[in-house]
């Protein structure tokens, strides 16, 4: 029983980190520009679904993952130019609004593009339990998941050191803290922001090959942006390791409830569950585990 | 119930008090007067205004206010102070209204010579003045004030509502006693005494009796068919005879409503919202309504501005011969009712003129095209001639046969001539009693035959209208004994949009020159357009640009005077854009804007001399008066400039 | 307002007392140990630097800030928490340094939402807009149509506020103020970046408040002439602390003042 | 243009407060209802009245429950679709379990029924703004459909989780033709929508406003933001519930709780964005765009299908219509964030000013 809850747990984790990515996705843009990029999902979908069509036309795979790098950084400088520089200075409110009708709009054209139906996606990682591992403690740990964790996390590290080490990455922090401040020590808004979005962009891409290559390409993987909200409460939306500890959280409770608790309710929980949870924390935390506290001032 | 015949009635109700007692009996219910406030239109039938004015006359009788004497009364137009009128009518006193604009020094003239011993004031700038101008006017012993706002810390003035609460006692412990005051009252009584702001001296007052004002009210009443049902929008200085005649006798003796605007900047608005059905303005309000029009249309799209210039085409056709039910071709009529549809009728709409009946105006010539505007857009806009001397009425223009160039027929009950100098000299019930304690000036203004003269030049036309000329005394001869009138010049130049004020000089010279002032709004829009920069009136006065826009006007002037032999030396020759406004606290202008040339003349005769002297640069400085009463300088170099003239052999312009 | 004229109400006695308030974000020190008393009916004016804790004051009196010491004593109710909605209720308005109007609303709608302490109907009776619910708004525009007028805003009645110039804004955020019939008002720098005219103005509202209505006055302001002018009293606060407080001619010539001063432009 | 406002004076503020104090809006209003009460009924088709008016009207009083709480209150709720589907099925079930119940007391208590819930799931904005709430909304939608389909109990343990809504009899009168439907969905959001209107113009509307607009500053004032913002919710969802409830039993008949998911609310928050935030006209418009809007894009491929014989696939309509919607929103909040109502008020003052320009 222990032994399962723990399996149980660490699948959890592991698909948590893959949360964590998408966060991450958010975070980004959150910090450099105060958008909560609702089309992060879409960009997922759209990022898989490009990916998977290349392959389908017989574009090696390298390429291909050349291809979308190349093709998301230009997404990604696309939407900060013609949707979200027009709306510099709207209340963050509609600027939310407007990524909605966004991840609409990239739906949209991707499954016009590729079309609807469901595909596989192949990253030669089996979804098979570690042998060794169950050897040892008898516990399934799928190797694909352990791997997927992997990439995602060694994603996240550089991310984190890209944004802690490098001049953009401390620009990045300066502009996130005050626009104005930023733009009055000279720091060029908009360049931030396009580098931001290329970045969002090339995560979205990661997220979407590992999701894809796990759940299949369909549209449900739009609903990854929904997966995250509740990580970005518990963690705060303008803090990295907030994202991480937070998409680790939802993504071992949300195992763990499904588990157990589902059963007794009918089930099917994991849609709603983390949100619950997010909400009960915020209640006692509005500002999120890794937030400042908020003074208003008149 | 069972009315007297007409005429036993109006023998009854032969004084103002006795007027408003009929109204409250007869139409008891029916709005007297309105006024924005507080955000609606509050409103007081004629049984509440009576009661009103009751209370109020009460008050003052227990102040001791009695038969004989005089009330000032200073503000813009409030329900309340023309109730003080009445008020003071009813005890068989006289209300002088005063000039709210005016300095407290020239307070001190009126109030002495009115011996005035009470006052009631709006607010407490009125305040401000009486007690600034106190300590030369020892008469002065009574204050009253209507709006209370900042007054707390004044000591002997009385709040209305106090005055009045005086007043109801009073009557309650003297029961008959308004009635027995109202029934003292007789025609003969003066009723008002306005202040003629006389273009030179000191300002007369101008005794009028009720019978005088009375008769003058009806007389219009009966031209133009006036009802209780009509309204009226009173803005225009109360202390005008203007303003006296429409928003209050001719208000008591048809019944209709007067409504009092919630203040000067919301005119427009207000006027928007009542509609009234019958509406008195002078020319220059007509003049900046009509710059307003043509400054918004500049800034209307392509295509509107096409349709407005193409209506406005057909307007100046065929609108005025439609409004005086001349003949019209169908397809005129045709374009003018989708004209009307699509231009006139909203036009009327945003000038608040859609439901004016009969529209006057008066004071000074009006443009022929300025006129014309109007009445060619369906507003029934005519002239009339008058003076504070005649109440206001001796000439009207009746309905379908209104000219652009004349004042109209005599008036019912005036009888009119011209003098062998061409003077107006008129004679009616509606005269002046006496100038007040001026028996010298009365003899002068009133020949042994009981004639007024009116000093104003004038010639009948064809059909008998009347045709004002020039002030008799301004009408000069040029050196080659050509005929010289000013102010004839003076219009046609002022008629220009661009042009709001001009002086002409040449009584005795042999050539004319004039003083302009542009008009700041007007040419100030003009210079925008051409992107040219200023940075107020002196500069924009002085721009090369603007002297030639200015001259191409002179130009066209000079043009139509040269078409009439009479006049056609009197084209200008030279001319210079002055550097600053001419105003009426410079004592340039008189309360009604007519310009003092004799003033003007000395105060600036190095600019006269200067064009005379064929000069092209003239150096000047002016002291001037801020509204705040600061004092201050304005210099400038001032251009002189020659124009075109024409020779009257050439053929008529079209 | 139509109503007859009141002299100028004689000071007396203390309606608001503050005792030894000290209010500290995180490890900013806003306001030290700060006491003072403000009499029914005077204007009292809180003077200081930049950062002084001028506002921070205001925002304790009426409870948008809970200080860690010190007591708020109004009238006979005494409190370390005041809420900002018992603080309306016991009648203590205020307006804002940067005006915090509801730029979505017409001038006369944002006066009337200071009247809604008074406004009682439920929301059916609104929604159905029934007798009562209709007269009572009524009776409320009736007021605030007055305000208005006090105010001379009539031309702007119906304008949004977010159109108007600056100085009106100024306005109709007193207005806003004035609409609960305060007994003690906060203004907080009511007359910050206006120009002369729009000051003479101001300053005329203020006291004609004061003295029309009895209404207490506390304000901050940077003007000294317009401090020196229509205060009866003056606070001075450096740096969270109160270092002056006394008629305006005795601060003139305090010299802790003064030094504080030094320097700093007005 | 046609406007003749001369004359059109207020002596009382009873006249200047009136939700159309010109005169021509006031006529124009009233033939407005005499075309949608009498007219259409006498000449519309079946057609009409099912798939375009009756949705049209129910998502126009959904969108003003969302526009109540977003618009006027500031409240950004992704969950108006789940409180709909409470309306419905408490709806359901009052007729079903509460013997002699009239439907419209039914639809009543489904309303209400909406509106606890909607306090519920309100209580976070007491201390959550902006983004943090919309997850509280979307927690709502997740939640509530969730909880519609796995129990049992909602659905009167249909085995296909779908409830069929009893047929509506209001004194007798059997509410069964689309014309009749259409009347009685008209006349109910004619009704509510006035309501809406006055809530809006009245206290409760400026003190939503005052929250939106600068919270703090209401605080001060003595404005209790917690009790506007839940009466904002508590109201909103009671019109969310309303439009549920006559979704399931004037338009689709039959209704699983999914019909009811997060795609539902997204398009009323479209609505409001296209429609215009913080009017109540806004929804009507709102409603009537994305309502047409998909007929008109289906027609059009249609005709090009046909005319051009390119054979275009079922499902690229649909992106089509994603696209166009999408596209359609950043378009408004960029060009025209208050949306066509402010549109329709800019040309209606052109027309007042006519013909000057401003």
């Amino acid at each position: 029983m222990i032994q399962f809850a723990f399996e149980v747990l660490i699948g959890g984790l592991l698909s948590g980190v893959m949360y964590s990515l998408v966060a991450l996705g958010f975070v980004l843009i959150y910090k450099a520009s105060g958008v909560f990029n609702f089309a992060q999902g879409s960009l997922v979908f759209f990022a898989a679904l490009t990916f998977v069509g290349l392959l389908e036309h017989h574009v090696p795979f390298g390429l291909a993952l050349v291809i979308m790098v190349g093709v998301m950084v230009v997404v990604g400088l696309a939407i900060e130019r013609l949707v979200l520089r027009p709306l510099v200075n709207q209340p963050p409110i509609s600027l939310f609004m407007a990524t909605i009708g966004l991840s609409f709009l990239i739906e949209g054209i991707a499954q016009i593009l590729w079309g609807a139906n469901v595909r596989g996606l192949d990253l030669g990682l089996q979804d098979e339990p570690i042998q060794a591992i169950s050897d040892a403690t008898g516990m399934n740990v799928s190797k694909f998941d352990l791997s997927a964790a992997g990439i995602a996390a060694v994603l996240v590290i550089a991310l984190a050191l890209f944004f802690n080490r490098t001049r953009v990455g401390r620009a990045l922090r300066a502009v996130a803290d005050d626009h104005q401040a930023a733009l009055a020590v000279g720091i060029p808004l908009q360049y931030i922001w396009a580098i931001v979005w290329s970045v969002a962009g090339f995560v979205a891409l990661v997220t979407g090959l590992l999701w894809g290559a796990r759940n299949g390409v369909q549209f449900a993987l739009t609903f990854v942006a929904l997966k995250a909200l509740p990580v970005l409460i518990l963690g705060g939306f303008e803090s990295v390791p907030g994202a991480i500890v937070g998409g680790l959280i939802i993504g071992a409770s949300e195992k763990l409830a499904e588990v157990f608790l589902g059963p007794y309710v009918g089930g099917g929980i994991e849609g709603w569950f983390p949100y619950v949870l997010a909400l009960l924390f915020l209640l006692v935390r509005p500002e999120g585990l890794f937030g400042e506290k908020i003074i208003r001032r008149i | 119930m069972g009315r007297d015949p007409e005429e036993i009635l109006e023998a009854t109700l032969d004084t103002f008090p006795r007027l408003l007692l009929h109204h409250a009996k007869v139409r008891p219910n029916h709005p007297a007067v309105r006024e924005k406030d507080l955000g609606i239109w509050q409103t007081w039938t004629w049984r509440q205004a009576a009661d009103e004015v009751r209370a109020l006359a009460c008050g003052l009788a227990a102040q001791g206010f009695a038969r004989g004497m005089h009330l000032a009364i200073i503000g813009d137009n409030r329900p309340r102070l023309y109730w003080a009128m009445a008020a003071a009518q009813a005890l068989g006193g006289v209300p002088v209204p005063m000039y709210q604009d005016a300095p407290a020094a020239e307070f001190v003239f009126v109030l002495n010579d009115a011996e005035i011993a009470y006052a009631i004031a709006e607010d407490q700038e009125q305040v401000d003045k009486l007690f600034e101008a106190r300590p030369q006017v020892p008469s002065l012993q009574h204050v009253y004030y209507d709006d209370p706002r900042g007054m707390r810390n004044y000591t002997d003035v009385l709040s209305f509502e106090k005055l009045q609460k005086l007043g109801r006692e009073f009557d309650a412990a003297h029961p008959g006693f308004f009635e027995q005051q109202v029934d003292a009252g007789d025609a003969g009584d003066i009723s008002v005494m306005l202040y003629t702001s006389g273009t030179t001296g000191k300002p007369k007052g101008v005794c009028q009796t009720h019978r005088a004002f009375i008769e003058a009210a009806r007389g219009g009443i009966e031209f133009d068919r006036l009802t209780a049902d009509d309204s009226v929008l009173s803005y225009l200085p109360m202390a005008w005879v203007g303003d006296h005649l429409f928003s209050f006798a001719q208000s008591y003796v048809a019944g209709f409503s007067i409504n009092c605007p919630e203040s000067a900047e919301t005119v427009m608005n207000d006027m928007r919202e009542i509609g009234p059905t019958y509406y008195f303005a002078p020319p220059r309000i007509f003049e900046n309504l009509l710059t307003q029009v043509t400054i918004r249309m500049e800034d209307a799209g392509v295509l509107k501005r096409r349709m407005y210039a193409y209506f406005m085409q057909v307007a100046r056709r065929c609108g005025a011969e439609i409004l005086s039910g001349q003949q019209v071709s169908t397809a005129d009529r045709l374009r003018y009712a989708i004209g009307n549809l699509l231009v006139y009728g909203p036009l009327r709409n945003v000038l608040g003129m859609s439901r004016i009946r009969v529209a006057y105006t008066a004071g000074a010539t009006i443009g022929p095209d300025l006129f014309r505007f109007y009445r060619s857009i369906g507003i029934n806009l005519k002239q009339l001639y008058g003076a504070t001397e005649t109440c206001a009425y001796a000439c009207l223009q009746p309905d379908g046969a209104v000219k652009l160039d004349t004042v109209g027929l005599p008036a019912p009950g005036v009888e009119l001539k011209l003098s062998d100098h061409g003077e107006v000299l008129v004679k009616g019930p509606m005269l002046l009693q006496a100038y007040y304690k001026r028996p010298d000036e009365t003899a002068e203004a009133i020949d042994r035959d009981g004639f007024f003269h009116t000093g104003d030049a004038g010639l009948f036309d064809g059909d008998g209208q009347l045709k004002i000329i020039d002030r008799a005394k301004d009408v000069g001869r040029l050196a080659n004994g050509a005929l010289f009138a000013p102010n004839y010049i003076e219009n046609k130049l002022k008629f220009f949009p661009y042009i709001k004020e001009a002086v002409a000089f040449g009584h005795g010279r042999d050539t004319v020159c004039a003083f302009i002032n542009i008009d700041l709004s007007a040419v100030g829009n003009w210079a925008e357009r051409r992107n040219l920069p200023y940075s107020g009136y002196t500069d924009l006065a002085g721009k090369p640009e603007v002297y030639d826009l200015v001259r191409e006007c002179v130009e066209q002037a000079n043009a139509e005077l040269a078409q009439d032999p009479a006049l056609a030396d009197s084209q200008v020759q030279r001319f210079l854009i002055l550097h600053k406004e001419l105003d009426p606290d410079d004592d340039e202008l008189t309360r009604t804007r007519k310009v003092r040339r004799r003033f003007i003349a000395e105060k600036y005769a190095v600019l006269v001399e200067a064009m005379y002297a064929g000069r092209d640069r003239q150096h000047i400085a002016t002291e001037v008066k801020f509204e705040d009463g600061r004092r201050g300088v304005i210099a400038a170099d001032l251009r002189i400039e020659n124009v075109r003239t024409l020779s009257t052999t050439l053929p008529k312009a079209a | 307002m139509r109503d007859q004229p009141h002299a100028r109400h004689a000071i007396g006695d203390v309606i608001l007392r503050a005792e030894g308030i000290s209010l500290r974000f995180g490890g900013v020190q806003a306001l030290t140990d700060i006491s003072f008393e403000v009499r029914e009916h005077e204007v009292l004016a809180i003077i200081g630097p930049n950062g002084a804790g001028k506002s921070s004051m205001l925002n304790v009196i009426n409870g948008v800030y809970h200080p860690q010491q010190g007591t708020i004593t109004f009238r006979d109710r005494s409190a370390r928490r005041m809420s900002t909605h018992d603080a309306a209720l016991a009648g203590i308005a205020r307006t804002f340094q940067n005006i915090a109007l509801f730029k979505g609303m017409t001038v006369l709608d944002n006066i009337m939402t200071g009247r809604t302490l008074r406004m009682r109907r439920g929301v059916l009776a609104q929604a159905l807009y029934l007798g009562p619910a209709r007269r009572e708004e009524l009776e409320h525009r009736a007021v605030v149509e007055r305000i208005i007028d006090f105010l001379e805003i009539q031309a702007y009645r119906k304008t949004p506020v977010g159109r108007l110039p600056y100085g009106l804004q100024k306005r109709v955020d007193l207005g806003r103020a004035l609409a609960l019939e305060p007994s003690l008002l906060l203004l907080d720098e009511p007359m910050a970046g206006m120009n002369l005219e729009e000051k003479a103005d101001m300053c005329r509202f203020v006291l004609d408040v004061n003295e029309q209505f009895g209404t207490t006055i506390v304000l901050i302001e940077h003007d000294m002439g317009v401090v020196m002018d229509i205060s009866d009293r003056v606070i001075v606060l450096d740096y969270g602390r109160k270092i002056g407080d006394g008629p305006p001619d005795a601060i003139r010539a305090n010299q802790a003042v003064i030094d504080a001063y030094l320097g700093v432009v007005h | 243009m046609l406007y003749r406002e001369v004359g059109q004076y207020r002596t009382t503020y009873q006249a200047d407060a009136a939700i159309f104090p010109i005169r021509q809006d006031r006529i124009a209003m009233v033939a407005l209802l005499v075309v949608a009460f009498v007219a259409i009924p006498a000449l519309g088709s079946a057609y009409l009245f099912s798939a375009i008016l009756i949705p049209f009207l129910i998502l126009s009083l959904a969108a003003i429950g969302l526009n109540i709480l977003t618009g006027y209150a500031g409240q950004l709720s992704l969950g108006a679709a789940a409180f709909m589907a409470v309306g419905a099925f408490a709806s359901y079930n009052f007729v079903l379990r509460v013997p002699g119940i009239p439907v419209l007391g039914a639809f009543i208590g489904g309303g209400i029924a909406a509106a606890l819930v909607g306090i519920v799931f309100g209580l976070p904005s007491l201390r959550i703004r902006g983004f943090y709430l919309a997850v509280a909304t979307l927690a709502a939608q997740f939640f509530i459909v969730w909880a519609l389909t796995k129990i049992g109990w909602f659905t009167n343990y249909n085995s296909s989780g779908v409830i069929t809504a009893q047929p509506v009899v209001i004194l007798g009168w059997h509410f069964a033709a689309p014309r009749e439907k259409y009347l009685l969905v008209l006349a109910i959001v004619t009704v509510m929508a006035l309501a809406a209107k006055n809530m809006a113009r009245g206290n409760l509307g400026r003190q939503w406003m005052a929250v939106r607009d600068m919270d703090l500053a209401a605080e001060v004032i003595g404005i209790r933001p917690m009790r506007a913002k839940l009466y904002a919710f508590a109201v909103s969802s009671f019109y969310c519930g309303i439009a549920g409830a006559l979704f399931a039993y004037t338009y689709l008949g039959t209704v699983e709780p999914e019909a009811y998911n997060l795609d539902l609310s997204f398009r009323i928050l479209f609505m409001i964005i296209i429609g215009g935030v913080g009017t109540i006209l806004g929804g009507f418009l709102g409603s009537a765009f994305i309502v047409i809007l998909p007929i008109v894009l289906s027609v059009s491929i249609e005709w090009l299908d046909r005319s051009l014989h390119l054979s275009v696939p079922t499902s690229v309509a649909s992106n089509l219509e994603l696209i166009v919607f999408g596209a359609l929103i950043v378009f408004f909040l960029i060009v025209e964030p208050h949306g066509l109502a402010r549109i329709w008020q800019i040309v209606k003052e052109k027309l007042r000013l006519w013909p000057f320009p401003h």
